[in-house]
């Protein structure tokens, strides 16, 4: 048998996302007769996001369960703490969350000791920002001669990596940042930040709100009918229940969906959407895609070796490297190649952000890039743009 | 002989009660000092300001020759003037010998004892002459009343004070409990020189026990002089003693 | 008839045993005053009569009605009514609203009788009825301790120390009403230091010292008692 | 500006009055820190969701979830809280009621799932004042929240039982003396001040959402604004529930969102420090 | 001696050499690990106890002194990359420093007034750190940290050692006249100034005490961790309270027993999942409403060697005859 461990926030709807996902990749596999007819065995530990939980969950998924490879990993936090523990242990670990740059920075400086991390997902902070920078430069500039932007964000790291890359690209397209603002996690009223973003002129309000916030803030927004569009990345407004969650104040949201969402992006992406949702009742989040592809990244890589040389980490390693799901391919349910650094390789052929608007029929629309657009990005009613 | 404690013109306001209204008074070193006055009369106001848990309004106390109006209650202490409290206030948590333990532990007491075995004896006799030793290692917490007014003396008399302010330490007693009391007041007094300022509404223990008196109703000074004096004074008697009242000690 | 009796009661605080195996009876309709210096137990007589303090052995009747183990309010619903020590006004509420919540559980015209006659024996009260009690001298705070014990329409008034820290004017002011009440026929059962005040009323005096009685009797019997006198009351 | 700070302000002040007033009146008349008051808004809110998506109508619904959350705080006043008021020691009630909350926490975890909930607002039409857009479910819930404290004062001041009520936070053993059950009377506050909670609850989650934490920050505001306001007065959380509701308005709108939380906070430290009795100083509910 | 005769310290005894050989007995370098976080639990108890026990003021804002050491140790060593024997000390020197910051404005407070001006501390702490990312890396927090050792088992001894000393310490400051004082402060203060007992400066103390060894702690459990985040530092206010009041308070050992055994459990209740947070309350519930001094306070005088009497005084009434 493959012993593989999971460590994930399982009390969390994220959590939840990487056990099913996980589960459901597993057992398939194991349908088919295993990797190399080595069966899957999963083992699975709560770290509930926190560094300490997910280090001493580690520890007890190698030296208790004897795990080949770990699986998971949601916060930045809890994981770059880890990152040492793994290479303490030569842990191979293919990581599904973890949108902080720093993991895969740490490859780089360092390959010979934190070689063991690769990012199967989900987009680091800068390219989930990259990709709504680019919606705005060479779709809302264009097309609405957008030149004022306001932010108004979530006072998180991860939130303000995504929003600096978004406004550096908007900056390039001559759109001009008129007003920003922070908040905390929690916070309960935008009235003041709408406020003062409107009479800054702004015509889109960028914002990047990974916690559930995002939800009254959409509400907020709606209900305020604020002069501006917002445009950006809530990751609340990446599944179906967003819509009963704001009592269907969601309609004109636009958030980027870091590589994946019910578009085509393989051949297996829209199947394995509606078959995750038919067996777990909710739809995948946007973990699910790498927590699924990570076990056949897994599998491709095994394969692609002799079986005796399954216990050199570094053939191993290298295996893994040269895996590759590309965009549109027949491989994985969203694309997946690694740069040198055990990054995921952006654009291209490779991992995309693919933004989606919510829109005014109630419906959850891929709208850019647009190759993929399901629906036509809509002016919020109210505008008059 | 002089004046160890000299109070002037001491007033204090609570919203627009006076509750000492002008007291002036000298207390002699070496005598034992009376303060007299019904309920409310402003008697432990007086002892709060003097032992600078409050500060007074107007008005100046010397000490030893020293202003002492401003200074924290643990100078105050460490200068060598103590005092008790009327509703009695043990370390519950601590047993009777911690209790006296922690009174040596005082700045003033670092000095006058050097080393353990010495603070050891000193606090034996204290709780000797307070008539505590059998209760030395009991919690204070379940020391019943007369125990604990003990305490609350020995507490004091344990940082060895030049002047000690008692605050009716016979309340709540019966007179087979308040004579070792008053032993112990005596026995300070004459035995280690200690300055007494005693408030007492017991009246026949108390006239026994001082040498002066002042009287005091509504924060204000009435009437002063020898226990005789106080007695058969027209105001005392009006405002406290009742009708009749002087008897009660005369007889 | 007494409508009072202690039986052999026991009570204290925790580990303190402040009444010891004390008897008591209080007749319908006399006043009777128990004498004590401070600390005898005195108010924890009272309290353990009100329920406050539970006795550990003995029994209180009340009216024939065994009272002890029930909680206060009840007790004071029966008709037994506590002017406690320190008054315990509701110092942030009027005179008037002090003595109307003393009535929520009587009968209304009752109330207003009884209302009247406060006023009329605590004149004092009639000029502040819109006051509040903690801004009031001693006083007037006592008579209106008193007057609110009395609106509650009790079978038995317990009176705890009333003349308490109040100049000789004001103690007489308050015994006189305490006299207007006694003349109504109202059971009382008055606790008291200052003796010179109590006994001229007094139907029948208990002296009580560290949860003992150690005498009883009327106040004449209590002046020809010279021993109890001198040690027990300082006379 | 003054338009929006005062408007914003204004509705979350009295929200936030709303829900510091249980805290405030369960300590000024039992002399309890009941850090359990947080539950009590979200169990009020997921009990309200719960009977909605079974099909009950919101006015039922509404009115079943604050009988619960008035039964789930009488429960909890009569059991433990008295238990341990009787036996000193306020650390204990602190701990067990903050142990309590956890456990309300974890329990509606299992239940109902780690997602977020939303109620269908009661009303939803948006008003223009000052040139200020209120919505609907903000002005229902600033509306919802003066009434229930207009009706709260009156039902203090005005009713028989309001009166027990005073008499026992004024003094407990001489109510007991005039023949106040004060114990019912604790409990009874209890269920009030869990039905406050539970009102703040069911009026804010149409525009803020449900989820299992939704405790701890409320919590934390409403003891805040009751110390400020000086423990047990209920006139002071009232006007700390307003400056509240200001400050943070001010702070978002002429500095950061993110500095409002943290300026009041530094208020309050500050307040303590220098006068630690509260805004009204003494104890007057 | 008169040790020897209390089982209680012959317990603590065999426990602590069990301790001490462990890691050569087992090589599970799980429970290793789990152990030698539970040795930082102890200190944090402890060090909580030193100030909210024996004075009375209800500390619920423990966080921020750990904060301080961490972060300070987090801070430093992201930039120089400072090893543990200098962050340390320098982490009980800025942790002490800030204990006694907080201190003196908070002197005159009490019960909830205390236990809010601490949480607010701890509050406004959080709220900056995750504002202020630049200087702590906010949810992220500070990764990087050099390790204590180079290995698990190194780590575990050093843990092991670094707690025993510092809960002796603790212990001993309890147990000596200082302990005494402040008990007697906890008591009644005003009975302590009318004697000349300088209070503040005990409180001060107690406050600098407290926090000092609480940032120390921080400090190590950061380069145990090679991180420092508040996810790890925050929820440790109120842990730390739940731990220390659980165990017993005021006499430092049964806190830190406390801190220890209840760290332990929450880890070994990881198993069970959803459940563990649920049992881990229901224990917390019961204990507070049944063992009302602390589960080890009662343990302790249970097993307390009877033959110092306790004499009973009389009572007035027998002595009057
Ligand atoms: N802190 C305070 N605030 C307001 N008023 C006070 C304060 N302390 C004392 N008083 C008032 O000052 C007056 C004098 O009180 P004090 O305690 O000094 O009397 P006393 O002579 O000691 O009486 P007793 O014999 O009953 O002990 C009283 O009216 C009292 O209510
Ligand atoms: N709540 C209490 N807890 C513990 N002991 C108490 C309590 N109340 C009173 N005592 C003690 O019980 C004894 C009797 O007190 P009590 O108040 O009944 O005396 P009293 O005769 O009314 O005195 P006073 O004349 O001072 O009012 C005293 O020793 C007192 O210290
Ligand atoms: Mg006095
Ligand atoms: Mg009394």
């Amino acid at each position: 048998v493959i012993k593989v461990g999971v460590t994930a926030p399982l009390q969390t709807e994220n959590g939840e996302w990487v056990k099913q996902a996980v589960t459901m990749a597993a057992e398939e596999i194991n349908a088919n007769g295993g990797i190399d007819g080595e069966k899957i065995e999963l083992f699975f530990v709560d770290d509930e996001d926190t560094a300490s939980k997910m280090i001493s969950g580690i520890t007890r998924l190698v030296t208790r369960d004897q795990v080949d490879y770990l699986i998971g990993g949601v916060g930045s936090g809890a994981v770059l703490a880890s990152l040492d523990t793994m290479a303490r242990y030569e842990l191979i670990w293919l990581g599904t969350g973890a949108a902080s740059p720093d993991t895969t920075k740490k490859v780089a400086e360092n390959f010979n000791k934190y070689k063991y991390y690769f990012r199967v997902g989900t987009l680091d902070s800068y390219s989930q920002g990259k990709s709504i920078g680019e919606f705005i430069a060479n779709y809302l500039v264009p097309e609405y001669g957008i030149d004022k932007a306001a932010v108004i964000s979530l006072d998180l790291v991860y939130s303000k990596q995504i929003a600096e890359e978004a406004v550096r690209l908007a900056e390039e397209a001559g759109v001009e940042i008129v007003y920003e603002d922070y908040f905390p996690v929690g916070h309960t009223d935008f009235s003041a930040s709408f406020s003062k973003a409107e009479q800054a002129g702004a015509q889109v309000i960028i914002d990047a709100i990974v916690t559930a916030d995002g939800i009254q803030f959409t509400k907020q927004w709606q209900d305020l009918k604020v002069d501006a569009a917002i445009v950006g990345a809530i990751a609340a407004a990446l599944k179906p229940e967003f819509l009963e969650q704001t009592n269907g104040k969601a309609t004109y949201e636009t958030s980027a969906y870091p590589n994946g969402g019910p578009a085509p992006l393989t051949e297996n992406t829209l199947d394995w959407f509606a078959e995750f949702k038919e067996r777990f009742g909710t739809s995948p989040g946007f973990i699910a895609f790498p927590a699924y592809n990570a076990l056949y990244v897994l599998e491709e890589a095994l394969e692609s070796i002799d079986k005796s040389d399954w216990d050199n980490k570094d053939k191993v390693i290298a295996a893994i490297e040269k895996v590759e799901f590309p965009l549109g391919g027949e491989k994985g349910v969203s694309p997946v190649m690694f740069t040198e650094n055990h990054d995921l390789v952006y654009g291209g052929n490779g991992a995309q952000g693919i933004i989606y608007q919510w829109q005014s029929d109630g419906e959850w629309r891929a709208v850019w890039p647009l190759e993929y657009k399901t629906g036509t990005w809509e002016v919020p009613a109210w505008l008059d743009w | 002989m002089s004046n160890i404690l000299e109070v002037k013109n001491l007033i204090k306001r609570f919203g627009g009660l006076k509750a000492t209204d002008n007291i002036t008074f000298n207390v002699v070193e070496g005598e034992r000092f009376g303060i007299l006055g019904p309920n409310g009369a402003g008697k432990t106001t007086l002892f709060n300001q003097i032992s600078g848990f409050i500060k007074p309004d107007e008005g100046s106390i010397i000490f030893n020759g020293e202003n002492i109006i401003g200074l924290s209650p643990e100078k105050i202490a460490n200068k060598g003037l103590v005092r008790t409290f009327q509703i009695v206030k043990p370390f519950k948590e601590l047993t009777v010998y911690e209790n006296l333990k922690v009174t040596t532990l005082t700045p003033k007491m670092k000095e006058e004892i050097k080393s353990e075995p010495e603070r050891r004896k000193w606090i034996e006799y204290i709780a000797d002459i307070c008539e505590l030793k059998e209760v030395l290692n009991t919690d204070s917490e379940m020391l019943p009343q007369g125990y604990l007014k003990k305490l609350e003396v020995a507490k004091a008399l344990s940082v060895n004070p030049k002047v000690l302010l008692l605050d009716e330490p016979f309340a709540g007693l019966t007179v087979s409990e308040i004579d070792p009391i008053s032993k112990v007041i005596i026995k300070a007094n004459e035995e280690r020189e200690t300055t007494i300022v005693l408030i007492e509404h017991r009246l026949k223990e108390f006239m026994a026990l001082v040498n002066r008196i002042i009287a005091i109703d509504y924060g204000e000074v009435i009437a002063e002089g020898t226990p005789n004096e106080i007695v058969n004074n027209a105001k005392v008697i009006e405002s406290y003693l009742g009708k009749g009242g002087g008897d009660i000690v005369n007889s | 008839m007494s409508i009072l009796s202690l039986k052999e009661i026991t009570a204290g605080y925790g580990k303190a045993v402040v009444l010891e195996n004390m008897s008591l009876e209080v007749k319908e309709g006399e006043c009777h005053a128990v004498l004590g210096p401070n600390g005898a137990g005195k108010s924890t007589l009272l309290k353990t009569i009100t329920g406050t303090v539970v006795p550990t052995a003995g029994e209180i009747q009340f009216l024939g009605e065994k009272i002890n183990g029930m909680s206060t309010h009840k007790i004071a619903r029966k008709g037994v009514s506590l002017s406690p020590e320190n008054r315990r006004l509701f110092s942030d509420l009027t005179v008037h609203e002090n003595l109307t919540i003393a009535t929520i559980f009587t009968d209304e015209t009752k109330s207003k009788e009884n209302l009247n006659f406060v006023y009329e024996i605590f004149p004092r009260l009639k000029e502040r009825v819109s006051q509040k009690a903690g801004t009031m001298s001693g006083g007037e705070q006592q008579m209106l301790a008193v007057g609110r014990a009395l609106m509650m329409d009790p079978k038995i008034l317990l009176l705890d120390e009333p003349s308490m820290g109040l100049a000789q004017i004001i103690k007489e002011q308050i015994f006189n009403g305490i006299k207007k009440i006694k003349e109504t026929g109202k059971t009382i059962l008055i606790v008291e230091q200052d003796s010179t005040m109590v006994m001229p009323i007094a139907d029948k005096i208990s002296i009580f010292e560290h949860g003992h009685i150690i005498f009883e009797g009327t106040s004449n019997e209590l002046k020809n008692n010279d021993s109890i006198k001198s040690a027990y009351l300082g006379l | 500006m003054f338009a929006n700070v005062f408007i914003n302000g204004t509705i979350n002040g009295s929200i936030y009055a709303l829900i510091a007033l249980g805290f405030s009146l369960t300590f000024g008349v039992a002399g309890v820190v009941n850090l359990y008051h947080g539950a009590y808004y979200m169990v009020a809110a997921y009990m309200m969701y719960w009977f909605v998506s079974i099909g009950v109508s919101p006015i039922l619904a509404a009115l079943l979830s604050l009988l619960f959350v008035a039964i789930l705080g009488s429960a909890m006043m009569k059991g433990p809280i008295l238990y341990l008021r009787k036996r000193g020691e306020s650390i204990y009630i602190l701990i067990f009621t903050l142990g309590a909350s956890y456990f309300t926490q974890y329990l509606l975890t299992l239940i109902f799932g780690a997602r977020r909930y939303s109620i269908e607002p009661f009303f939803d039409t948006s008003i223009e004042l000052l040139g200020e857009t209120i919505p609907g479910s903000r002005s229902f819930a600033f509306l919802i929240s003066i009434i229930t404290i207009i009706v709260l004062m009156l039902f203090i001041n005005k009713t028989t039982f309001g009166k027990q009520i005073l008499a026992t936070s004024q003094d407990t053993y001489a109510a007991e003396l005039v023949g106040i059950n004060t114990s019912r009377v604790f409990v009874a506050v209890a269920a009030i001040s869990a039905v406050l909670a539970g009102i703040g609850g069911i009026a804010i989650s149409p525009f803020l959402s449900i989820s299992v934490d939704m405790w701890l920050s409320t919590l934390l505001k409403a003891f805040s604004i009751v110390i400020l306001g000086g423990l047990g007065s209920i006139g002071g959380s009232i006007v700390a529930a307003f400056i509240m509701g200001y400050l943070e308005g001010f702070i978002s709108y002429a500095w950061s969102s993110s500095m409002a939380e943290v300026s009041f906070l530094v208020l309050v430290f500050i307040f303590l420090i220098f006068k630690p009795t509260g805004i009204m100083g003494k104890k007057t509910i | 001696m008169n040790r020897l005769k209390d089982i209680r310290f012959i317990l603590i005894f065999i426990g602590l050499v069990f301790l001490f050989i462990f890691p050569v007995l087992s090589s599970d370098f799980y429970l290793i690990n789990i152990l030698s976080i539970a040795f930082i639990y102890a200190v944090y108890a402890g060090s909580w106890d030193i100030l909210s026990g024996f004075t009375g003021k209800e500390n619920m804002g423990h966080a921020a002194f750990i904060a301080i050491g961490a972060y300070l140790l987090g801070f430093v060593s992201a930039v120089y990359s400072i090893q543990p024997w200098l962050s340390i000390p320098m982490a009980a020197v800025a942790s002490a420093l800030f204990g006694i910051a907080i201190g003196v404005p908070t002197l005159r407070l009490k019960g909830p007034y205390f236990a809010l001006a601490s949480l607010a501390v701890a509050s406004i702490f959080e709220n900056l750190t995750i504002s202020y990312s630049e200087f702590t890396g906010g949810e992220e927090g500070i990764f990087g940290i050099p390790f204590l050792t180079p290995g698990p088992t190194s780590d575990y001894y050093f843990m092991l050692i670094f707690s025993f000393i510092s809960i002796l310490i603790l212990f001993i400051a309890g147990k000596s006249n200082f302990g005494l004082i402040l008990k007697s402060i906890k008591s009644d203060e005003d009975a302590a100034k009318a004697v000349g007992i300088k209070t503040t400066k005990y409180k001060v103390t107690a406050f600098a005490l407290s926090a000092m060894f609480a940032g120390m702690a921080g400090a190590v459990m950061g380069h145990f961790y090679g991180y420092v985040g508040p996810d790890i530092v925050y929820p440790l206010s109120l842990n730390t309270l739940i731990m220390a009041v659980v165990g017993g308070i005021g006499g430092i050992i049964p806190a830190a027993l406390g801190g220890f055994f209840i760290s332990l459990l929450t880890e070994l209740l990881r198993g069970l999942g959803q459940w563990n947070n649920l049992i881990y309350t229901v224990i917390l519930m019961l204990s507070i409403l049944f063992l009302p001094k602390g589960a080890f306070k009662t343990l302790g005088e249970f097993l307390k060697p009877k033959n110092k009497k306790n004499k009973t005084p009389k009572l007035r009434g027998e002595e009057n005859e």
